[in-house]
């Protein structure tokens, strides 16, 4: 055990099955970087150094460079998948995704059902994704409602260090295909994460703080946002419960149904524009089948329907802040 | 490579099983045994059999909407296939696919594909696994001239460029996507040119001509299968029908169409061999009878066979259920 | 007035509005068809009939075939969007724009947003949508909330001739790209469409059905299943509401909002499958803004999670029924 | 044609307005005063001036990630474009874009776009509103080396080819995109000959040598300007830098750096105009003074600059409000 960066867990997840499985390859754009340049090839890793030192150590028959094409790199991820390796493919930001949206949902996510349940497709798209990086409106997207919304496809959000090697290491292990989503903005942050391989499973719900008096349900970067909410409402007395799902899709919701079983209350914190979103879809849920529980309206915390702006005063005011979240669990609170 | 008498059975009996099919689909289709819409390989089995030829299963193909030959050619069950097309829960897919999505990994069909352009980024995916496992067998990706154009497919030709894969991209080109002429939605001069243009050879070759695709597959085979990387074939051919079954064609003239047909590249193939006295008369017959008794059971087997049961299958195969 | 299809509404918007407006433009692939082919070019008009005639009556300046290149159709809308026409682009089938989301969800939707609100695109892009063809997973899908969740997008989902024609002559004379859905199910559908042009506004519900007990929201080819449902439950002497709220954006909450303070009770049917769907969204802005009307739980009838199926018996069961609807409203009228 | 001598001072302030403002952004950004990330032009300013230098503002292009050189060729405000990149609220996009989404209508500018390959297909839009608009005016796409890879590119060039429109691809080869050398990436043996071959014709010019530039630009207008459809361009560059401001460059040696700056336009065009005494070493200095006036100036403003003001401008310019 030891404490470890957010960063350096995606890391050591990747090189460790890397290690393990002879199958798991890396390709992607700069995923080694530098090749035919007139320096040194390999020491970039990726832009912010997810895959740092893999090329050196795995070589360019396990982690390769792309041209910048994704459609290319997804479809070539999947064939390789559909034909006995286990690709790790990145798109570098999950806002490109749209230029090889086809491969993705078209393609991976219905090769299974399609063919009757004869080819699986072992497969991980990391992609980095969320704003606060003043990035703008084509790289600070988090569009997992977009994977979510795929039948097929399996959707990550790791809050923390620990989950984001646990949950990649088991989405490098699952036999479907999966998208990672690495929380640009957690990449800095520490946390314990032991030094062996071990699988955080899909679907299980992290409860990230205890509470019987509302339920937070946040992913990702929101976590730690709704646990400092949880934590300014503790100082009234009230105790918030905040859940972390880990997984978009699968989603756990029986965690979700039994924490507002006890509550009563809900608030689906989500850094994603509102409509059609996991906060819509989370309320969905708990509107029909945890109804009888419910004490008050659900309250949804999310983007406004609008892009990603650049601007740090629109950016900071875009994002749900804990503010904006313990003023919704107030307002839950305080209906009767 | 010279041909023996079995392989010159094999190649007819493969092209003729194509013929077969896709004439009873055509009629089984106007009975109303098909659903939904089909898109047939009439006058291109040339082509996919040629290229296949050579292939075992464990080389890979990727295919299009327009896939019945290229499963055929690659050895796919016919009477699996007759079912999926029916969407019966014997089909090879179980039904859940159809005539766009007939895949079998044991056949190293990596499936038709309804988008166009979807399946070359995956060739390139399969031969890359083969160049990294050191198989010494490749992927093939099959395209129409329409399906030249979509940026998926330009974006294969040069990532397998660039990782060196043994992908082999066969371009049929029939002269239409859909009712437009290739002349007029392929920008470029050549087709084969442009192809070139990406840094790996590409040969234009008649598609109506067994030999002589088979012969240009061999040239590809041998390049990618030591290591030299990607190739390319254009097989120029005829589409006998319309796009799909029931297309009424207005766009192209009878006359047009009726030199489709003159050019058929299964007399041609008869005449040759048994010009050359490789074969005779009474094989080939002996060969159509057999592949229609097939098909006929296929046909048959296929309208008797039960659908799939929704309680069982319809939400089976996707790793969750909601609703 | 006069009676006609919903295919024939459609066409009849487009030829209207390129007679009325010189900057209005057709492309796609196929729209004309038979493009240097050896017979008769132009009479194909689209796959299903839709722009028919077009390109005889305003020659191929105004209605052009394109190369299958989606990115290509829809960035050259966006741009002759950007520099002055009113360009109609075609996807064959909504399916198809995972090859061309890019262009979608990263550029025209947000380039009003992005440069300023010194932009703008006034651009629709037609595709047809749905399932119950036998068209299996890749020529069958929805797509609607894909595009929902896109700030920047305008979404039309019309019931029948009439509001087609209506929102079609509406999507082309709006300054936003517009988003819309022929819903090919309903392609054959008559009914009375006014000869003249005739617009109808985005984000108004129309009222399909009165009644005080109970919600149904439903969009596009769903509406005539919520309505059978409703002719169903009345023979019970239950009184169903059915909004068909036309554009899932803009949404009119209003309208859902107040036939649910009115019934209490909510059920709303989506051809999608159900995670990130209109379902949820709907639901969740009922259990939050309408939480306390509601006398029972949101139901919500929707496609199985998986993609759409190709054997006849598979795609029936996968589509909502209106005997699901009509389950879920009784027991959402059950439930006390 | 001929260049006056207030031509070329027009192109030498241009080329300096580019070098003096990223050497500002530079500046600025590490001082904190740019958010997020900054790519810059530096090194590549013959290309985007001689590019823009006989356009009108009627004439359109679309950009890159690194398009504060082009939108400073192409006329947009440098104090506009200094306060959008400082997200200020007085930028010419009311700092909503900032440096990747840098837009002037009023330019012909549609846009820096931060997706690699966005803007092809866009320039083939603008395009042909001037062919059916009869304008004579023509659509300039910019990419790089890297972008020449991504499909809508390829895309944007087969459909410019069929539909005839006077698009102007622009290939800005700087030998890299982000990290990646473009002989690895661009599998093809040239980028410009993969081009071609789409029907166009593409030539390759010093990309350092804005007459160069300037001239092949004038052949690509006059064929474009003329209904002769698409032309192309691969003008090599250098790139100064790194991919964006402070990217430590280990996979380039100091050589290869050095030479770079060893190849700049700038003291090339110097020297030049005062070897041919068409301008003097004082008539440049004065130019550059006042450049660098102006760019202080943008610079001083954008960091006193207001930030936009959420309750205002949040979800203005997007037609609904949510949440
Ligand atoms: C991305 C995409 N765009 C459009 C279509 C509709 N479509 C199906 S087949 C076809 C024509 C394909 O032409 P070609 O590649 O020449 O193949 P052929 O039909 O001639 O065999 C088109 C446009 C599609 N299936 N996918
Ligand atoms: C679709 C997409 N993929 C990847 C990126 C990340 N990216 C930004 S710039 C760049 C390199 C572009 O190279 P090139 O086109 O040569 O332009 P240059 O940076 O050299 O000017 C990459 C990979 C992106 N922005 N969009
Ligand atoms: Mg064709
Ligand atoms: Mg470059």
């Amino acid at each position: 055990m030891s404490r470890k960066t957010y960063l350096q867990a995606i890391n050591e997840a990747v090189r460790q099955e890397m290690q393990r499985d002879p199958r798991v390859i890396v390709l992607g754009e700069d995923v080694a970087g530098g090749q035919q340049s007139s320096g040194e090839p390999g020491g970039v890793g990726s832009v912010f150094g997810q895959m740092k030192g893999l090329f050196n150590e795995f070589g360019p028959d396990r982690v390769f460079d792309t041209p910048i094409s994704e459609s290319a790199i997804i479809g070539a991820a999947g064939g390789a998948a559909l034909t006995g390796l286990r690709p790790i493919a990145e798109i570098m930001f999950v806002d490109f995704v749209g230029v090889c949206f086809d491969q993705i949902y078209n393609q991976i996510a219905k090769f299974r059902y399609m063919f009757g349940g004869h080819a699986k497709t072992p497969l991980v798209i990391r992609a980095t994704a969320g704003a606060g990086f003043r990035a703008a409106a084509q790289h600070s997207q988090t569009l997992h409602p977009l994977f979510t919304a795929v039948p097929g496809l399996k959707v990550v959000m790791p809050s923390n260090p620990y989950d984001a090697k646990g949950l990649l290491i088991q989405a490098i292990r699952d036999d479907d295909p999966v998208i990672f989503l690495e929380q640009k903005f957690l990449f800095g942050m520490e946390g314990e994460v032991p030094d062996e391989a071990y699988r955080v499973p899909f679907g299980e719900a992290n409860v990230a703080r205890e509470g019987r008096d509302v339920t937070l349900v946040a992913f990702g970067a929101m976590v730690p946002r709704a646990l400092a909410a949880a934590e300014a409402l503790a100082k009234d007395g009230l105790q918030a419960e905040v859940l972390d799902p880990r997984t978009t899709s699968p989603l756990d919701e029986d965690a979700i149904l039994e924490s507002v079983e006890k509550t009563g209350r809900l608030v689906v914190v989500d850094e994603s524009p509102p409509r059609c979103s996991m906060a819509g879809d989370i309320a969905g849920l708990v509107a029909d089948q945890g109804f009888r529980s419910l004490k008050a309206p659900i309250k949804r915390v999310t983007c406004p329907h609008t892009p990603v702006p650049f601007a740090p005063s629109l950016e900071d005011a875009y994002l749900p802040t804990s503010a904006r979240i313990e003023a919704a669990a107030r307002a839950a609170l305080a209906y009767s | 490579m010279q041909l023996s008498r079995d392989d010159l059975k094999r190649a007819y009996r493969s092209m003729f099983t194509i013929r077969a099919f896709e004439e009873r689909v055509e009629k089984e289709f106007a009975e109303g045994n098909i659903p939904g819409f089909a898109h047939v390989y009439l006058g291109q089995e040339a082509s996919g059999v040629g290229v296949c030829f050579d292939l075992a299963d464990d080389d890979y193909i990727g295919s299009t909407h327009r896939g019945h030959g290229h499963c055929i050619a690659k050895g796919v069950d016919v009477k699996g296939m007759m079912l999926e097309i029916m969407g019966k829960a014997g089909g090879i897919c179980g039904g859940k696919g159809g005539s766009m999505h007939i895949a079998d990994m044991n056949k190293g069909m990596l499936g038709a594909n309804a988008i166009v352009g979807g399946s070359p980024p995956i060739a390139v995916g399969a031969a890359l696994t083969q160049k990294l496992n050191k198989t010494g067998k490749v992927a093939v990706a099959f395209s129409g001239d329409g399906a030249s154009n979509q940026g998926t497919t330009f974006e294969a030709l040069n990532m397998a460029v660039v990782l060196g894969v043994p992908a082999i991209f066969v371009f049929e080109n029939n002269g239409y996507g859909e009712h437009t002429a290739a002349s007029y939605a392929v920008g470029a001069p050549s087709l084969a040119e442009r192809v070139r243009s990406f840094g790996l050879p590409c040969e234009v070759v008649d598609g109506m001509d067994f030999f002589a695709v088979r012969e240009a597959m061999g040239r590809a085979l041998e390049h990618a299968r030591n290591g030299k990387g990607p190739y390319a074939l254009e097989t120029v051919c005829k589409r006998f029908l319309g796009h799909f079954v029931g297309d009424p064609q207005a766009y192209r003239t009878p006359q047009e169409l009726a030199e489709a047909r003159a050019a058929d590249a299964l007399p041609r193939f008869r005449a040759a061999v048994t010009g050359a006295s490789l074969l005779t008369d009474e094989d080939l017959d002996a060969i159509e009878a057999e592949v229609l008794a097939i098909v006929e059971e296929a046909a048959v087997a296929g309208v008797a066979a039960p659908m799939p049961d929704p309680d069982r299958d319809l939400t089976r195969d996707v790793y969750l259920k909601y609703a």
